[in-house]
């Protein structure tokens, strides 16, 4: 416990840390709390006031349907959350244990899994996404199983790669000649030791999981309305947008500031916790392809 | 699915922010160019996948009478000297006009290629003397319960039906794709493979060359035999090129109008609402909105789904929904409100004093709390795709009803069975094409439409006899009676609540002047330079 | 080498057959039929029928696969539902431009992002590297939806800049090329975010070797020390991000496409997944499965020809 | 040899800046270097050798600062150059050559192009590029690599370890500095090959009169190489002398105990020395003598005031009892300090008992053989590593059988086989009159133990002591009653029970290998497999851990097999020794009798090679070996050792020899051990 909170003290102690720590925080506050602070109903729809520009009432205008812009993204922020996390928990532990089976026990089960997560990933994940949204139908719970689908193969590779790696280290060995069986090696001692930089590579993965949503979204095979899930925020508004530009600004901000949190937050994390993982190796470069998609 | 059609529309309203580039280049020569436009499939009149008189149907082939440009759904006689229906209403009698030629010098026009052509349509004879399997007509229902054609002169001959079939009048010989002729000769001497490369008819222009999914080009048909009671001279294009796209490829949005503003279109139809509006302040081109009075937005309520099943609370749902919200939400303030299922357009069956139900939330409720539902919760989907505004329009709805405490899911990719099985489907947005006849617009209504079109599942015998006898019934002022009074059936169902009727939207270069039929279909030979 | 790279191509064949297998499956698990998505409105069930014997869709589900699979072996993916074109001219066609993107994006991306990496390594702390620092962040972070509106907004809508819709005709590639700026530019973003910091990382890494503090024992010059020993070292890690800059560009073309109105391999998916039609949707998943596991090997080859250490290796791989 | 130093460091203090932390790596050095002299550096890790010999080029990296001093080189200070100034300097009047041969050479660049990159740098020397290629070609044929014109053009990873120090040392000695510093050149190396390097040093003193700085842990190749040497702790230099002054009568405290903690085969029996504690942090030193909490002979002033450095004949000591000023709170109680050895006791070597414990034969481990069919097909290309090639091995009950052998002849991998951590190939085992096949895994496990290599990383890292030591008792579900409880574990290893509560990474080597024993020893086995023990270890802590060991094994009659490339580890504990090459054991004996009469030339270069600290074996002659060991993959014909062998003749080329007696125990397989062993004599 001590641990983890002088880790939590040395990355506040970072400016970027400082700093993605606030935004995080904040992101979750406003989550938690959009009911309160919201200042309408996100689906009230009022056509009257359709594509209204920003006024006391309304700090950032109304969209296409008169509905309040602002309201819209806080209720958003929390859509938001409740995908990415389940999403990318979800991934994580599916993929960790899969992959540690595969690393450790080798074999068949290794080859299979291996080609299986091979094959996921040789798809870009918003293209899965979208043939899968399409095969099982829109909705919340659709949604965050796809993200994590898609997550979920990166998990096994990199769980895989850290269990190869670590089943040769010294003290696993030394474990086997003491006698100790797969189940105790595993779950003992390869996972623990496992998990640290994995942490590491979910903290920075609640971005890319909102990112993926949203962008599917976007693309029309998001939630379904009303929920005022920011990509539909960014599609309602990318189609008016030659009526006002306004309903995007809200989303748009959101996305960044969020993102660009989480991503302070993460690296932060990752320079501290994993100093080993900060250069650039093949591990990052998983990263950023999961970032890049 | 719908918001992304709607997204990849939306670029078109970006383009309204575009800085105009080179000036505009005008139309030159005598060439109409055409396009981007949907590839029909086939030229065949009878396998195509428009089934409405679009081009190049309408510029190649003729049939025994169509409407006009303009607004009047007056069918007018064209290949017919004279056409009437005999009294019970079972035959059709007509009379060419004399000295009307087929294109490429299949000779003239005689009742035997009207005979042939309408065997062929419902199947009497082969689609192509050497058809394969599979080679059918598409549009055999456009000519109810057709027995033959008895020919009895050279230009003259006798329609004969089973029984009574009026929509003939309005619908097939006007309208369909399926009334057109097409010569029997040149069909027994090209065969299938050269049919379908370039077809035959009597239009005034025809065909030269056509690449499926690239490009038909037409050219004027020397010697057109000036069936619409003009010389095809008067027309202004020696030639017209259409430029084909496949669906999967076509352009939309600013893509599909940008041909037009560069110069490089004479005519594009089919654009955004929103690329009207922009295209209006343009002034090197010129946009148009169309009513399409014959196609229609409305929403269907299923009303056998167990949780609609009590018409309270389809009553109640009726006074929930904003009709003028949802008109304005598909960005069309041009449409207008459509009261009953047969607009006045039509000329028959119009019910003037369709009632119309005022927003009344106050009312709503209290009917829910007769009918004892509470915290209802139902699906809304668009089935069968829609138009790109669906997803907004259902928003709409969705809010609409929730003011009355009914949730409502909006199901953007509804699974099959939300219109085959009536358990599943229960509220459906309805954007449904039409043609100018009340049968044809009554026709999916009927209790055999279940699974199909009926998303409604509103069946009523009484109803389905009136259509029987809509069919039969030659009298306007009788069918318009007849008609009200399905109207009224519909209306008591609580299974529709109607919105609006359909507006296509097109553009052309500044000095080309469009012309377009009573339902908004582009008739290319009208097209005027100015 | 050939041993690994036979041991590459094989892995990719296997996994191109179980995406194959999964597409084709696909077809018969998707709601909605594609014969009356194909037809809309007023379509006869006569009709709707028809439609679907000529999409072979009664046939039985193997005879299908097998029609899929014999057809993908002559380089065939069927033929298009709704146009009946065939589904490798649409995708030739779409492909030209979705390429023309991302190969101009990883252009874009490669010249900025390796200057910028080498002035900020150059040095570590100073003005540029703090300013690239924060804005690295910002651009790493956002998805290239966001870039794309936000480029759109700023210079399409407000500076009335750069033409900004569709992608224009190869025959006129002034103007061709002009289209290409914004996206290419909301795509490379994220890269001119990454490189320099991952180029920056690896250089100190480098300088930090045994083999830069030896060539400073026997007192190289400092440039010398930079420009070419630390360089080439700090480069190589990159090449392999290549695989990911294809990987990258590719998906977000999907969304670049769709905001600057362009048509290509993106939009093509979306309206084929639009129409249910799944011969398209096949192959164009299938194309993109392709480029993704060709990059991939690439990507590994040419690392191992850079760098002599892993010529040898056979642990090295990326993945697919 | 001119007594005017090239090099002159006065008055040297350098500190480390890490979060916000200062560590003072080096205070008050000071060095002088002769042209011609080898200078040794010595000390345990931690010391500052490494600061210093960065600091004689000013390459010390970005945290560290130079606080205060002076470094002359040819009339000037290089503390105060500007960085071009320096460039210049370096290279052409002091080069460096690092430990990790591996690493020292940019793995990118062919060798060729990096030794010119090398001569372009120096080119104001006058020299045109037109001769470089002339002038590195003699330099790498000179260094020892064939064919050089050739290999220039090779990629470093195409090189080995041994190879690349001799690549470093030619672009040095194209560049021709005065002043070579190594920084623990020889390390990474195996004792053949790091006898070949020593020799190269000594041949370039030789030939281009350049003077060295040679820095090193291991006390026996100082002691080979060196003229002069300084002795340092906590970053202090605490004794500076001629080098056989040093060894022979060592005047620090420090420098004692480093001498006395090396087993040798002189100590055999007894306890050998130990330094209590660790060296202190650099961050948190104490006052007074920085080694007066671990020194034996520490009295009160010792932590109240810090020694100067007192000069002596040939150097100096930092140490009070040597200044006559302050060195009377020694004369009261002993006189001259002796040793700060444990008093030495002499233990009997007790002998095994007669029965076999565990019977190897004609066991073969080969990896990557050719499975399946495809397989077969592809392994015509490449044949199997043929790790372990036919070895037989009796160890009794009781005994400890040494296993020596260069890195790649196949020791680990024996005792993994051996214990059935991994598969043999073909050939049996038989433990404690058992086929190893019919024993149970389980049973197996509890009868025998590893002890593995590296003391921190077999520790599985986030588990407690506590738990780590009684895991062994949770995986065979030992009854309560029968486990010995952490602390009577802990204190069996000489730990105390406090550590219980650790982590691993809190724990020094030392501890953590005491922890590992314990671990191995819990279900008190009756085999233990040893690999490299003391590996990683500084030599005090080593010492310790091989009292323990000692102790253990004579308390329990515990069983060892002791792999190490260190001799004098096995001379110091082993009844038998057996030395492997290649996968075969070429000579297998009775300790005493191997090393009196090697009979196995392999085994006699090996034993000659071994560095020594006592004078009189100092003074051995040194039989090298010349190249490097061959693949596995690929072994020679014959006698495998034939490639290397002065002794070689054409029957070696094509008879592989078998193991035949050369006396009571001892065997060898070579042709002609009779012939060499009369020519030897």
């Amino acid at each position: 416990m001590s641990e983890l909170r002088q880790t939590v003290i040395r990355m506040l102690a970072r400016p970027a840390g400082s700093i993605g720590f606030a935004i995080v925080a904040l992101t979750l506050l406003v989550a938690v709390t959009a009911p309160l602070i919201a200042p309408y109903d996100p689906a009230a729809i009022a056509m009257a006031k359709r594509f209204a520009a920003p006024s006391f009432d309304h700090w950032l205008g109304t969209d296409h349907l008169g509905r309040d812009n602002l309201s819209r993204v806080i209720h958003g922020t929390r859509l938001a959350l409740t995908i990415a996390f389940p999403a990318v928990l979800s991934a994580f532990a599916a993929g960790l244990l899969l992959g540690l089976v595969a690393g450790y026990v080798g074999g068949l089960i290794d080859r299979v899994l291996t080609v299986i997560a091979d094959t996921f990933l040789s798809f870009p994940s918003v293209i899965l996404g979208l043939a899968l949204l399409t095969l099982v139908g829109q909705s919340v719970l659709n949604t965050t199983l796809v993200i994590a689908l898609s997550l979920f193969p990166y998990y096994l590779r990199l769980a895989r790669g850290l269990a190869l790696s670590t089943r040769h280290q010294p003290y696993i060995k030394a474990e086997r000649s003491l006698g100790a069986g797969r189940g105790r090696i595993m779950f003992l001692h390869l996972l623990p030791n496992m998990l640290p930089p994995l942490l590491v590579v979910v903290a920075m993965d609640i971005p890319s999981a909102i990112v993926i949503e949203a962008g599917l979204a976007f693309l029309g095979l998001g939630v379904p309305p009303p929920a005022p899930d920011w990509g539909v925020l960014l599609n309602e508004g990318f189609v008016n947008v030659a009526i006002s530009a306004w309903p995007l600004v809200g989303p748009l901000m959101a996305i960044i500031f969020v993102t660009t949190g989480f991503t302070l937050l993460g690296e932060t994390f990752r320079d501290i916790a994993d100093p080993r993982l900060a250069g650039l190796g093949r591990r990052t470069g998983r990263f950023l392809m999961r970032r890049a998609r | 699915m719908i918001t992304r059609r709607n997204l990849l529309l939306s670029a078109a309203a970006l383009a309204a922010l575009r800085p105009l580039g080179a000036g505009v280049a005008w139309a030159e020569g005598t060439t109409l160019r055409f396009g981007p436009q949907l590839d029909p499939g086939t030229l065949d009149t009878l396998t195509n996948v428009y089934d409405y008189p679009f081009p190049p149907f309408s510029t190649v082939y003729e049939g025994l009478t169509s409407y006009m440009p303009g607004s009047e759904w007056k069918p007018v006689n064209r290949l017919a000297e004279t056409l009437e229906l005999a009294a019970d209403g079972t035959t059709i009698s007509f009379k060419l006009k004399e000295g009307i030629q087929f294109h490429r010098g299949f000779g003239e026009l005689t009742a035997e290629d009207v005979k042939y052509s309408f065997d062929r349509a419902t199947g009497k004879v082969k689609l192509y003397p050497d058809a394969a399997e599979g080679d059918v007509s598409y549009y055999g229902g456009d000519f109810g319960s057709y027995k033959e054609v008895q020919v009895t002169g050279k230009y003259t001959g006798v329609i004969v039906f089973e029984k009574p079939f009026a929509p003939m009048l309005r619908l097939t010989l006007p309208y369909a794709t399926s009334g057109l002729i097409v010569s029997k000769k040149a069909m027994e001497a090209l065969g299938k493979e050269g049919w379908l490369k370039a077809p035959v008819g009597t239009g005034p222009y025809e065909v030269v060359s056509y690449t499926p999914n690239k490009e038909l080009v037409m050219k004027r048909f020397a010697a057109y035999g000036g069936a619409a009671g003009q010389d095809a001279k008067s027309y202004p294009w020696d030639e017209i090129k259409v430029s084909l796209v496949n669906s999967s490829s076509a352009p939309t949005g600013a893509a599909l109008t940008a041909g037009v503003e560069s110069g490089d279109f004479d005519f594009t139809y089919n654009i955004s609402p929103l690329d009207a509006l922009r295209l209006q302040n343009n002034e090197t081109v010129k946009a148009y909105v169309l009513q399409q009075p014959m196609s229609y937005n409305f929403l269907q309520l299923n009303v056998l789904h167990p949780k609609l099943a009590n018409p309270k609370v389809r009553e109640a749902i009726r006074y929930l929904v904003d009709v003028p919200a949802l008109i304005q939400a598909q960005d069309l303030d041009v449409a207008t409100r459509l009261n009953a299922l047969i607009a006045p357009q039509m000329g028959v069956g119009y019910w003037p004093k369709a009632p119309v139900y005022e927003r009344d939330v106050e009312k709503a409720k209290a009917l829910l709390a007769e009918a004892g539902a509470s915290a209802l919760e139902l699906d809304l989907s668009t089935p069968a795709g829609g138009q790109a505004t669906a997803a907004t329009v259902m928003q709409v709805i969705q809010a609409n009803l929730a003011e009355g405490g009914i949730k409502v899911n909006v199901l953007l990719t509804p699974p099959d069975t939300y219109i085959k099985d009536k358990a599943v489907g229960q509220l459906s947005w309805s954007n449904y094409g039409g043609a100018p006849d009340p049968f044809y617009q009554f026709e999916w209504f009927t209790c055999d439409q279940f699974g199909q079109w009926n998303w409604a599942f509103a069946c009523n015998a009484d109803y389905d006899k009136l259509h029987e006898e809509l069919a039969a019934e030659r009298d306007e002022a009788k069918r318009t009676e007849i008609a009200i009074q399905m109207q009224k059936l519909m209306d008591a169902s609580l299974g529709y609540i109607w919105v609006n009727h359909q507006v296509a939207c097109a553009v052309t270069a500044a000095n080309v002047e469009a012309a377009f039929d009573p339902n908004g279909n582009p008739y290319l030979q009208y097209f005027k330079k100015v | 080498m050939a041993g690994y790279l036979l041991k590459r191509l094989g892995g990719a064949v296997v996994v191109l057959f179980l995406t194959a297998l999964l597409l084709a499956a696909a077809v018969h698990l998707v709601p909605g039929d594609p014969a009356r998505a194909v037809l809309g409105a007023h379509a006869t069930p006569e009709l709707i029928a028809q439609i679907r014997i000529k999409m072979g869709l009664d046939k039985p589900v193997a005879m299908q696969l097998w029609d899929f699979f014999s057809g993908l072996l002559r380089g065939d993916l069927g033929t298009d539902f709704v146009g009946g074109v065939p589904v490798t001219t649409l995708i030739g066609e779409a492909l030209a431009d979705t390429l023309a993107l991302a190969l101009a994006s990883m252009i874009l991306a490669v010249a900025g992002g390796i200057p910028l990496g080498i002035a900020v390594a150059r040095r570590p702390g100073g003005v540029l590297d703090r300013l690239t620092h924060a804005l690295s962040m910002v651009f790493v972070s956002a998805p290239v939806y966001v870039t794309s509106l936000i480029l759109l907004l700023i210079f399409a809508v407000k500076l009335r800049y750069l033409p900004a819709m569709g992608a224009g005709q190869f025959s006129d590639p002034i103007n061709y090329i002009s289209r290409l700026i914004l996206p290419a530019t909301a795509l490379a973003l994220f890269w001119w975010g990454y490189l320099p910091r991952i180029l920056r990382a690896t250089m100190l890494d480098v300088l930090g070797t045994q083999y830069i503090r030896s060539a400073r024992a026997f007192g190289f010059r400092e440039n010398v020390i930079f420009y070419r020993y630390a360089l080439r070292n700090a480069v190589l890690p990159i090449v392999a991000l290549f695989g990911l800059m294809v990987g990258y560009s590719l998906t977000g073309t999907v969304f670049a496409e769709t905001i600057f109105g362009r048509s290509g391999l993106g939009t093509l998916a979306l309206s084929a997944i639009d129409q249910r039609n799944w011969p398209v949707i096949r192959g164009v998943v299938f194309t993109y499965a392709l480029f993704f596991i060709c990059a991939n090997i690439l990507a590994d080859l040419s690392y191992r020809v850079l760098d002599p250490r892993v010529r040898l290796s056979e642990e090295f791989e990326t993945g697919v | 040899m001119s007594d005017k130093p090239l090099l002159d460091i006065k008055g040297l203090d350098v500190s480390y800046h890490l979060d916000g932390d200062v560590y003072a790596a080096l205070r008050d050095i000071g060095l002088t270097v002769t042209p011609g002299e080898i200078v040794g550096v010595v000390g345990e890790s931690g010391c500052g050798k490494s600061t210093l010999s960065a600091s004689l080029l000013r390459l010390l990296p970005g945290n560290a600062e130079i606080d205060r001093g002076e470094a002359w080189l040819k009339g000037r200070d290089m503390l105060r150059l500007g960085e071009e100034e320096l460039r210049r300097l370096r290279g052409r009047d002091i080069a460096m050559i690092f430990q990790d041969p591996m690493q020292s050479l940019n793995p990118t660049f062919r060798i060729g192009s990096q030794m010119a990159e090398a001569w372009r740098s120096h080119q104001a020397r006058g020299a045109k590029f037109a001769d470089f290629h002339g002038e590195a070609v003699k330099a790498l044929t000179s260094v020892g690599i064939p064919d050089a014109a050739e290999r220039m053009a090779s990629y470093p990873h195409e090189f080995s370890g041994g190879m690349r120090q001799r690549i470093s040392i030619a672009t040095a000695l194209l560049l021709q500095p005065s002043i070579l510093v190594a920084d623990e050149p020889t390390s990474a190396l195996d004792v053949t090959l790091e006898a070949q390097i020593l020799e190269l040093l000594k041949q370039l003193r030789e030939d281009h009169g350049t003077a060295i700085v040679y820095v090193s842990h291991d006390l026996g190749t100082v002691a080979e190489l060196c003229d002069r040497v300084i002795v340092m702790y906590a970053g202090r230099v605490v004794e500076e002398n001629d080098a056989a002054a040093l060894f022979d009568n060592p005047s620090h405290p420090y420098t004692r105990a480093l001498i006395d903690c090396i087993p040798s085969r002189t100590r055999r029996g007894a306890a050998l020395a130990t330094i209590p504690g660790r060296v202190p942090s650099l961050s948190a030193l104490p006052p007074g003598c920085k080694f007066a909490e671990r020194c034996t002979m520490a009295r009160g002033i010792c932590s109240e005031e810090e020694p100067g450095l007192v000069p002596q004949a040939g150097g100096g000591v930092r140490c009070h009892m040597f200044d006559p000023a302050k060195a009377e709170a020694w004369r009261i109680g002993d006189q001259a300090p002796e040793s700060v050895a444990a008093p030495p006791f002499k233990v009997s070597v007790k002998e095994p008992e007669r029965e076999a414990l565990i019977e190897v034969r004609d066991l073969r481990k080969h990896f990557g053989e050719a499975t399946g069919f495809v397989g077969r097909l592809l392994s015509v290309a490449r044949p199997p590593v043929r790790a372990i090639d036919g070895i037989n091995l009796t160890i009794r009950r009781g005994e400890v059988v040494g296993l020596v052998g260069e890195s790649g002849s196949g020791k680990t991998t024996l005792g993994e086989v051996m214990l059935r951590l991994q598969a043999a190939t073909s050939g049996g085992i038989t433990f404690a009159g058992k086929d190893l096949r019919q024993i149970p895994e389980r049973d197996f496990r509890r009868r025998v133990q590893m002890i593995f290599q590296d003391p921190q990383a077999s520790l599985s890292p986030r588990q407690r002591v506590a738990a780590l030591l009684t895991e062994p008792y949770r995986i065979h579900g030992i009854a309560a009653e029968e486990q010995q409880s952490v602390d009577a574990l802990l204190a069996m290893v000489g730990l105390s029970a406090d550590l219980a509560a650790k982590f691993p990474h809190q724990l020094s080597g030392g501890q953590a290998r005491r922890v590992g024993i314990a671990r191995a020893l819990a279900l008190k086995p009756d085999f233990i497999v040893a690999d490299e023990p003391t590996a990683g270890l500084d030599v005090s802590a080593a010492s310790a851990i091989l009292n323990l060991m000692r102790d253990l094994q004579q308390e329990l009659g515990l069983t060892f097999l002791i792999i190490t490339h260190n001799i004098n580890l096995i001379a110091y504990m082993a009844h038998r020794i057996a030395v492997m090459y290649l996968g075969q054991i070429v000579e297998i004996g009775p300790t005493e009798a191997v090393f009196d009469r090697p009979a196995h030339p392999y085994s006699a270069s090996l034993l000659s090679l071994t560095s020594q600290i006592d004078a009189p074996e100092r003074k051995r002659g040194r039989l090298l070996v010349p190249g490097e060991i061959p693949s596995p993959r690929n072994p020679p014909a014959g006698c495998r050792f034939h490639t290397r062998c002065v002794h070689a003749s054409e029957r070696c080329r094509s008879e592989a020899p078998t193991l035949e007696t050369a006396g009571h125990g001892h065997e060898v397989a070579c042709h002609f051990w009779r012939h060499i062993d009369q020519e030897k004599s």
